[in-house]
């Protein structure tokens, strides 16, 4: 289908905006819109821009289509859908030139700028035509600009139809409805409107046998696979459906199937500090117990960290990190929990961060961290973000675990053996892990504590004690670095600038260091970090580059905070700072473009300021 | 009426065990603080009742109070967590292992005061602990500060005056649906002891506040929990006799004197009636009992309120009957089939 | 008087440690023998190292007498007085050769060592004599050792009498039977014991004019002085004497004299949220308010220290730091909460802090405190600890304020008019200070949020607002480095190696570089941190120096870390590790043997590993 | 028995000021949330009690209904604190300024889960804060979560059951000290506005929990927190007459119909008796009147219980007449000849 008044055609490679009210049910039309592209084999992500309210406050769905599999937020808004009157001004003057609008016709948008493409569409006619029930007029509505953006984007509208059948499940009269609106829609675009805007979809074939999914549901589903057994949790958001999503699979998956009762226990605590003590209790008595939680959750949980950490208790903590500081903005991404996280809790005190970046890694991540929490007794930290815990992601189909639980140094024959007697935090093997019993277990019960005790597990204040203690737990962390996942080294030949990035920050990345290295002629090498603590792979990294950019979501620059405190300085001096913290994912031209400003400065000058974090934020 | 109490020496009880394993460490406490005293009823309570401190976890807060699961079942784990979050703890460890017999103790400091909240919350799950308040009426590891069951118009050693009223932890267990709510007093050793084995028959949470003397700071003239003053002033509700289930012993009371009450596991308890409308299974005459006697200046001490068949938070979550922490792998890990479907309906 | 067995005399410079039982009355004793010593005009301190247990458990008191002032805790023992039979073997096997032991007779230490002057005392006959009532017997006995020691040192009898009346008040009989029990135990020794040991005191006149205190009262007096009016607490160790001590004056002090009601609201607080939260609200509607805690408390106090940061409400918090992680050692000291303190809270969050290290400076800090407080509209951190906050310290008498209070920037018509229309997080003067409103003021009241706002005040969920906002808040954080107490620098001509420490480090800092310069012929220069965020004054001292020890007391270096964190790899290079975290304060043999070993591998080896702190731990 | 409600319009109020300062921001709540009705209703009573905007703060923790400060009073201070917080941060405003009048609103979420630690010791200290629970059995913003005061068996929308006991705040307020406790309904403006009329002539703990129905998450069939459930389910302790100090009428009742309750203020409230032993100045009936009505299945709502003359948190501490907060410097800094004194006494 050539498109009047364009010249050139952009296949697959758009962004597209539809504005709307939260509560409005607009849900449906974003995700069909988004799975029919998916459907037609072209790479996509759906992300949800929502306010920190239920319902009446503007709302943005954001999906991107990509051929080259480039899912970050893309900066600029091709297409924008403008169905809420209240931000419909802003939103169209915020829009680069030469970008389209669909609009609810009144609106009479097309006032606002000449250098735009407007499509105005009669929304309340079209769905007064299709819906006799008034009522259930505001729901069906949205499917009319589906099919409006099926004409005009050639979007295959049998996609349109498998995808809002699969959505809506057995609801026969509502999928009736909004098939009659999706066409309607379809219907005005192909009679009324002129295709104007370079924007179409072509089928390909990137996304066989691929699936769509929440980093919150994979997480989940990455517990119930580690054989989580009691999970305590408080509502927060961006967490909330990780927990959620598990109640959901463990009712379906983990009934005995003998019994018809439960194979685990999941309560709804009064607060985070009781469910991450109803976790410490649990992994104290032998259980893979998790929680999950958001910043605000975090700050209330730093006793317990501090206990866990000292007792040597286990346990796992989701950390579906927003925007803070405090309530800051509860339905905003950031990476904000870094610092506060692997300092948790007063004392000499650091805890053990894994760091997925996608949906996979949700799923692998959640099994790791319970492996890890056994292993090294004590809190895993998963730090995940609202983007991709609540975004739709792409991704691969996930594999079935091969590898069998490791349950940590349980006691045993052999190891009590060696031991001579059992002392609970006797370090046996040098690597700071010692044995544990387990209550009802039948071996010899010890006495867990957050005071002070001695290799035995008695209550001592002894200096020695004290210090042979604490440098064992700080050589445990040391142990911790051959056992948390390495990161994901990408090392470009003869790159003299490396990237490192964490998180979701790493589809930004992707995407700007293919930028760089095609349109600015800058080869990058990029390491993912995946853990902290640190492998000796990023030492070893940034040795071999001359400037390094530590790209993070966050305004202190807090990994690069982590690493200056770690590394040698004549490393980290290498090191600079990209920032982005605006609440909205990180997108690849604001990355590019700081890379590419400072590295100009670099070119010029040679000392750097004191003050850290090195550069501006993005 | 009667029940064998063990002699001293080397009896071993129902389970073959002599009394060792019941014992703890030496107790770092003030030589003749309450505390001390509740240690040695429970040691009593478990020995007799033949519970294998193998299968009992003991569970506390911070405070001298929460330091006592130190001095008893050395023979069980032990877990000395934060200031007035042990019931959480517990819950934790129950849910992964329902099998187990849990010993909460906490001050009341730890409850009243910081552990306020996930106190309400226990009592209201009804998680099958026994949770001993030993209630000084101060917070003695920090030296004597009045905590919140410190009574209107109590006085500290420095003459300082206690001018908010006292949080009744009893009324609130009722209130918030503990199934099994007692006081008693850490001098009464008959009563405390009775309660305990009582408490060892329910499954549910058993609230017990012993009225425990602070020789070191509260335990002076104008104090209204010093020996002197809760000797004076306790009214016990009426005499308890517990029959535990491994045991065939026939109580009499004349009809309407007692009420009997059949536990979880067989036992009997038979709570003789002192005012003829005291009815230990209805909350309202249990609340009003208390709140009476509170305004008379005393405190009722005994059996308050029991609910033996009251579901507990286990029951409720539906658990398989093995602990949960220890299922195989095959139990807990659904297979391929489950992940390729899951995979199939998000593609 | 020549003591017999020795050829030199060692004149006002000794430690004199005494073990006892806790709860068994020895503070009266071994407060006069300070006291005692204190007015003969030698320069003293006293230290108790108690077990967190009411009664029972071993306890030990040192005073370190040094005519050349220095008072740290000194890593050897002079002179025993071993009263508790169950640690005497242990005591006496860890003394130096040469040492003095004064015990109970019964115990027969004599036998334990050839190489101590050994001191044996018949306590108990002797306390039979001078007190008939068994009861008392046990509360007297310690006044023996006094005596006898008076005699073994020769300090003036008179003093000690002096010291007593004044502990004692008005309990004339009590102060009969000590008296007694002084004059037995002098008399016992000059009697049978021979003089064996080098220890004497000398009259002298370092004293003069001084007073002896603790921290915690000091911080207490200043807070007092500083017109706060709602204090709210929890009890904790070592907290706890603060605001008792608070209560004390405030009780005497502040009390209206018109209507006898009280200038001022304290509150047993329920935990340590309630207090802080207590403390913020009474900061926003206009109050000076405070509490104190410790590392616990400070881990619970994580989620409203966001908000006071985020939402801009001023408050004083003290943490007395203990030994940590999680209950730790709650009776011993430690430098363990700085990096906690520092990022405490979930999102970008940066805390400023105060630490004093003497008691003056905990007197003088907790009036800057609520000036900052005020000025900065956040919470105010003094780090304090243990050893400073409930050890016995002499300082010159404190000077009375003659600055008025800063009650920082209330919004007035000045201010108003400047500004335009109201707006609370308006910065128009640059420094990222806004002008707030107090309730009840008349001024245009506000809606204070710890969500998303925009310069008004009003609920904002826009990524500029959200940006403005934080990059504001971090603008007020680089002008506290304006405002914060500068370090104490002492720069030593032509000095290569600097020393940095902070708060009771500095103590044995002190006297490390004397031994440094004097003994081992390396003079050091010196600055010590009074705060965070640093000063100029930090980087240009690093800059001066080639190698710069940062001596303190946790195990991960933990103020280092934060200097790595900030300031220029190429200065950060060139810093090195001293620590010191046993829960005994650190002492200046320590840190000169660690300071000197690393030296010596500083002239072998050029370049250092990759792990954070360097250097080894003392 | 007559109340003058003023008419719409330009109308002033006793001081003089109409009644935009007493509205606030346009509401973000969904339409028809029972949280937008307690917001007008408590605009109507500042405005009709003629309460100068400028001497209140609002306060809340975090929910839909803590956003709700924000919707009223746009002429008061306000602070939206943290989740479950609100009781400690109003406390320390009040100890600040105790010339203040404080509103508090909560959720049943933000009270009863998080926040019930600091519920109880506000109640215990009767500190002089009207507290308000917008009471929705769930949890709103989080997306319809139960809360601690949903009841047993109440259902949600996607079908699971509530089989944990409600909490009842206002039988936890009595028991814990509050002086002024009620329960409402969103629905019932009339009711509503009396009580709220009412709390602004007591000083000390105003308690009211109102069933606020959540429109968009708990408002269905199965639901116990429906408007239709309320409506059915609500039973009136009795008409409640309030007389403001300001107006001069006088209302007749029966002898023995009806209890009088002498305000702080010198206002009245008259409370008109429905059942004969029910006396709303004592503790146990109120508390067995709220336990009766539960038992059948229905609410009691109205004043419950009221202490007119307990002395309020600032009373206990002494406090100077003025506030604290601003103090002058000669006030709070004690002189030369003190410090002096005291360094004296250590040297
Ligand atoms: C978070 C925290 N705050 C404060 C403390 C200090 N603390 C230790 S024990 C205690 C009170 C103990 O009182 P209670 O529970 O009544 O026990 P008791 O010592 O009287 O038996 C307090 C406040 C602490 N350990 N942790
Ligand atoms: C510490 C913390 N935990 C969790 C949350 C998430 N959260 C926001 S509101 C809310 C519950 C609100 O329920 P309720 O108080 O009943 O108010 P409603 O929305 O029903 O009016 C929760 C859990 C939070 N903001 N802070
Ligand atoms: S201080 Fe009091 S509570 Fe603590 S051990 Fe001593 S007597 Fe018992
Ligand atoms: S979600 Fe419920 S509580 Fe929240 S605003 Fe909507 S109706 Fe009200
Ligand atoms: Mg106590
Ligand atoms: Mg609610």
């Amino acid at each position: 289908m050539p498109a009047a008044g364009t010249d050139i055609l952009i296949i697959n490679d758009f962004s597209i905006q539809v504005a709307t009210v939260n509560g409005s049910g607009s849900q449906t039309a974003n995700l069909v819109l988004l799975r029919s592209i998916f459907q037609m084999g072209i790479p996509v992500s759906g992300k949800n821009l929502f306010p920190s309210n239920i319902a009446g406050l503007p709302t943005w769905y954001t999906i991107r289509a990509n051929k080259d599999g480039y899912v970050a937020r893309k900066k600029e808004i091709d297409l924008l859908v403008a169905m809420n009157a209240e931000t419909a001004r802003e939103d169209v003057l915020a829009l680069g030139p030469g970008a389209a609008v669909v609009y609810d016709e009144p609106l009479k948008l097309d006032q606002l700028r000449q250098d735009l493409v407007f499509y105005p569409v009669p929304f309340d006619r079209i769905v007064a035509e299709v819906c006799k029930d008034a009522k259930l007029r505001r729901l069906v509505k949205n499917m009319i600009y589906d099919g409006v953006l099926s004409q005009l984007l050639n979007i295959d509208l049998a996609q349109m139809e498998h995808a809002l059948r699969r959505q809506m499940g057995k609801k026969l009269k509502a999928i009736e409805l909004n098939l009659a609106a999706l066409e309607a829609g379809k219907k005005f675009a192909a009679e009324h409107l002129v295709k104007q805007d370079p924007y179409v979809v072509e089928p390909m074939d990137k996304t066989q046998g691929q699936i769509l999914m929440e980093g919150n549901a994979a997480g989940a589903l990455g517990c119930m696979m580690a054989g989580v057994t009691v999970v305590a949790w408080y509502p927060i958001t961006p967490s909330s459906s990780l927990p959620e999503t598990l109640i959901q699979y463990m009712k379906k998956y983990r009934m005995d199937k003998t019994s018809g009762k439960a194979t685990f226990a999941i309560v709804q605590a009064e607060d985070e500090i009781a469910a991450v003590g109803m976790v410490l209790g649990a992994g104290w008595a032998g259980a893979r117990a998790m929680t999950s939680t958001s910043g605000p959750g975090i700050s209330l949980m730093g006793e317990f960290t501090g206990l866990s950490y000292y007792a040597e208790v286990p346990g796992v903590v989701f950390d579906i990190q927003r925007v803070g500081p405090s309530t800051g903005l509860p339905t905003r991404t950031a990476q904000g929990d870094i610092l506060t996280v692997a300092m948790l809790s007063h004392g000499d005190t650091k805890q053990i961060m894994l760091l997925p970046a996608t949906v996979e890694e949700c799923y692998t991540t959640a099994m790791d961290a319970f492996d890890l929490a056994e292993r090294f007794q004590t809190l895993i930290f998963v730090l995940s973000d609202l983007d991709l815990g609540m975004n739709t992601w792409m991704s691969n189909p996930f594999e079935y675990p091969t590898k069998p639980l490791d349950r940590g140094k349980l006691l045993d024959q052999d190891a009590l053996q060696r031991m001579g007697e059992f002392g609970r935090y006797k370090d046996i093997d040098g690597d700071g892990i010692t044995f544990r019993t387990i209550p009802g277990d039948g071996m010899p019960a010890y006495f867990t504590r957050g005071s002070g005790h001695n290799e035995r597990g008695q209550y001592s204040e002894r200096p020695d004690d004290y210090v042979n203690n604490v440098q064992r737990l700080a050589r445990k962390f040391e142990t911790a670095r051959q056992y948390v996942p390495p990161p994901v080294i990408d090392q470009a030949p003869g790159a003299r600038v490396g990237i490192i990035a964490y998180g979701t920050t790493h589809f930004a990345v992707e995407e700007s260091r293919s930028h760089l290295a095609n349109d600015a002629g800058l080869p990058t090498s990029y390491l993912r970090l995946r853990a902290y603590p640190f492998t000796d792979d990023l030492p070893a990294f940034i040795e071999r580059h001359d400037r390094l950019y530590v790209v993070e979501q966050n305004r202190d620059g807090q990994m690069l905070s982590l690493m200056r405190m770690e590394l040698d300085p004549s490393l980290t001096s290498k090191l600079r700072s990209v920032r982005h913290f605006n609440g909205l994912p990180i997108d690849a031209r604001s990355v590019t473009d700081e890379i590419l400003t400072q590295e100009k400065q670099a070119g010029l000058q040679g000392a750097r300021s004191h003050a850290v974090p090195v550069g501006p934020a993005v | 009426m009667s029940i064998t109490t063990p002699e001293p020496g080397k009896k071993i009880n129902r389970i073959g065990l002599e009394v060792q394993p019941y014992r703890g460490g030496k107790t770092t406490l003030c030589a003749g603080c309450g505390h001390n005293a509740i240690s040695e009823r429970i040691i009593d309570a478990f020995f007799e009742m033949g519970v294998d401190p193998k299968r009992v976890i003991k569970l506390s807060g911070i405070g001298c109070s929460s330091k006592s699961p130190a001095y008893f079942l050395g023979g069980a784990h032990g877990f000395n967590s934060v200031h007035g979050r042990m019931p959480s703890v517990a819950t934790g460890a129950m849910l992964a292992n329902k099998q187990l017999v849990a010993i909460g103790v906490s001050g009341d400091g730890d409850t009243g005061a910081i552990g306020i909240g996930q106190f309400v919350h226990l009592m209201r799950r009804n998680v099958p602990v026994i949770y001993i308040i030993e209630d000084n009426g101060c917070y003695g590891l920090t030296k004597g500060q009045f905590s919140p069951t410190a009574d209107l118009g109590s006085v500290l050693k420095n003459g300082v005056v206690n001018d908010l009223p006292p949080i009744d932890t009893c009324s609130l267990a009722i209130e918030l649906g503990a199934s099994f709510v007692a006081r008693s007093f850490s001098g009464d050793k008959k009563q405390l002891l009775s309660i305990l084995k009582a408490a060892l028959s329910h499954r549910g949470t058993c609230m017990i506040d012993v009225i425990s003397p602070c020789v070191t700071f509260n335990d002076h003239e104008g104090s209204t929990k010093s020996y002197a003053y809760v000797k004076d002033h306790e009214e016990p509700v009426g005499d308890i006799s517990f029959v535990p289930f491994f045991e065939d012993i026939s109580i009499d009371y004349e009809p309407g004197t007692a009420t009997e009450v059949r536990m979880h596991d067989g036992s009997r308890l038979f709570l003789k009636k002192v005012a003829a409308d005291y009815d230990p299974t209805d909350k309202s005459t249990a609340l009003k009992l208390i709140r009476d006697s509170g305004l008379r200046g005393e405190f009722a001490t005994g059996m308050l309120y029991i609910e033996p068949a009251k579901h507990d938070f286990t029951t409720l979550l539906n658990l398989v009957d093995e602990p949960l922490a220890t299922l195989p792998l095959e139990r807990v890990r659904p297979g391929r089939d489950v992940l390729d479907a899951i995979m199939e309906s998000l593609k």
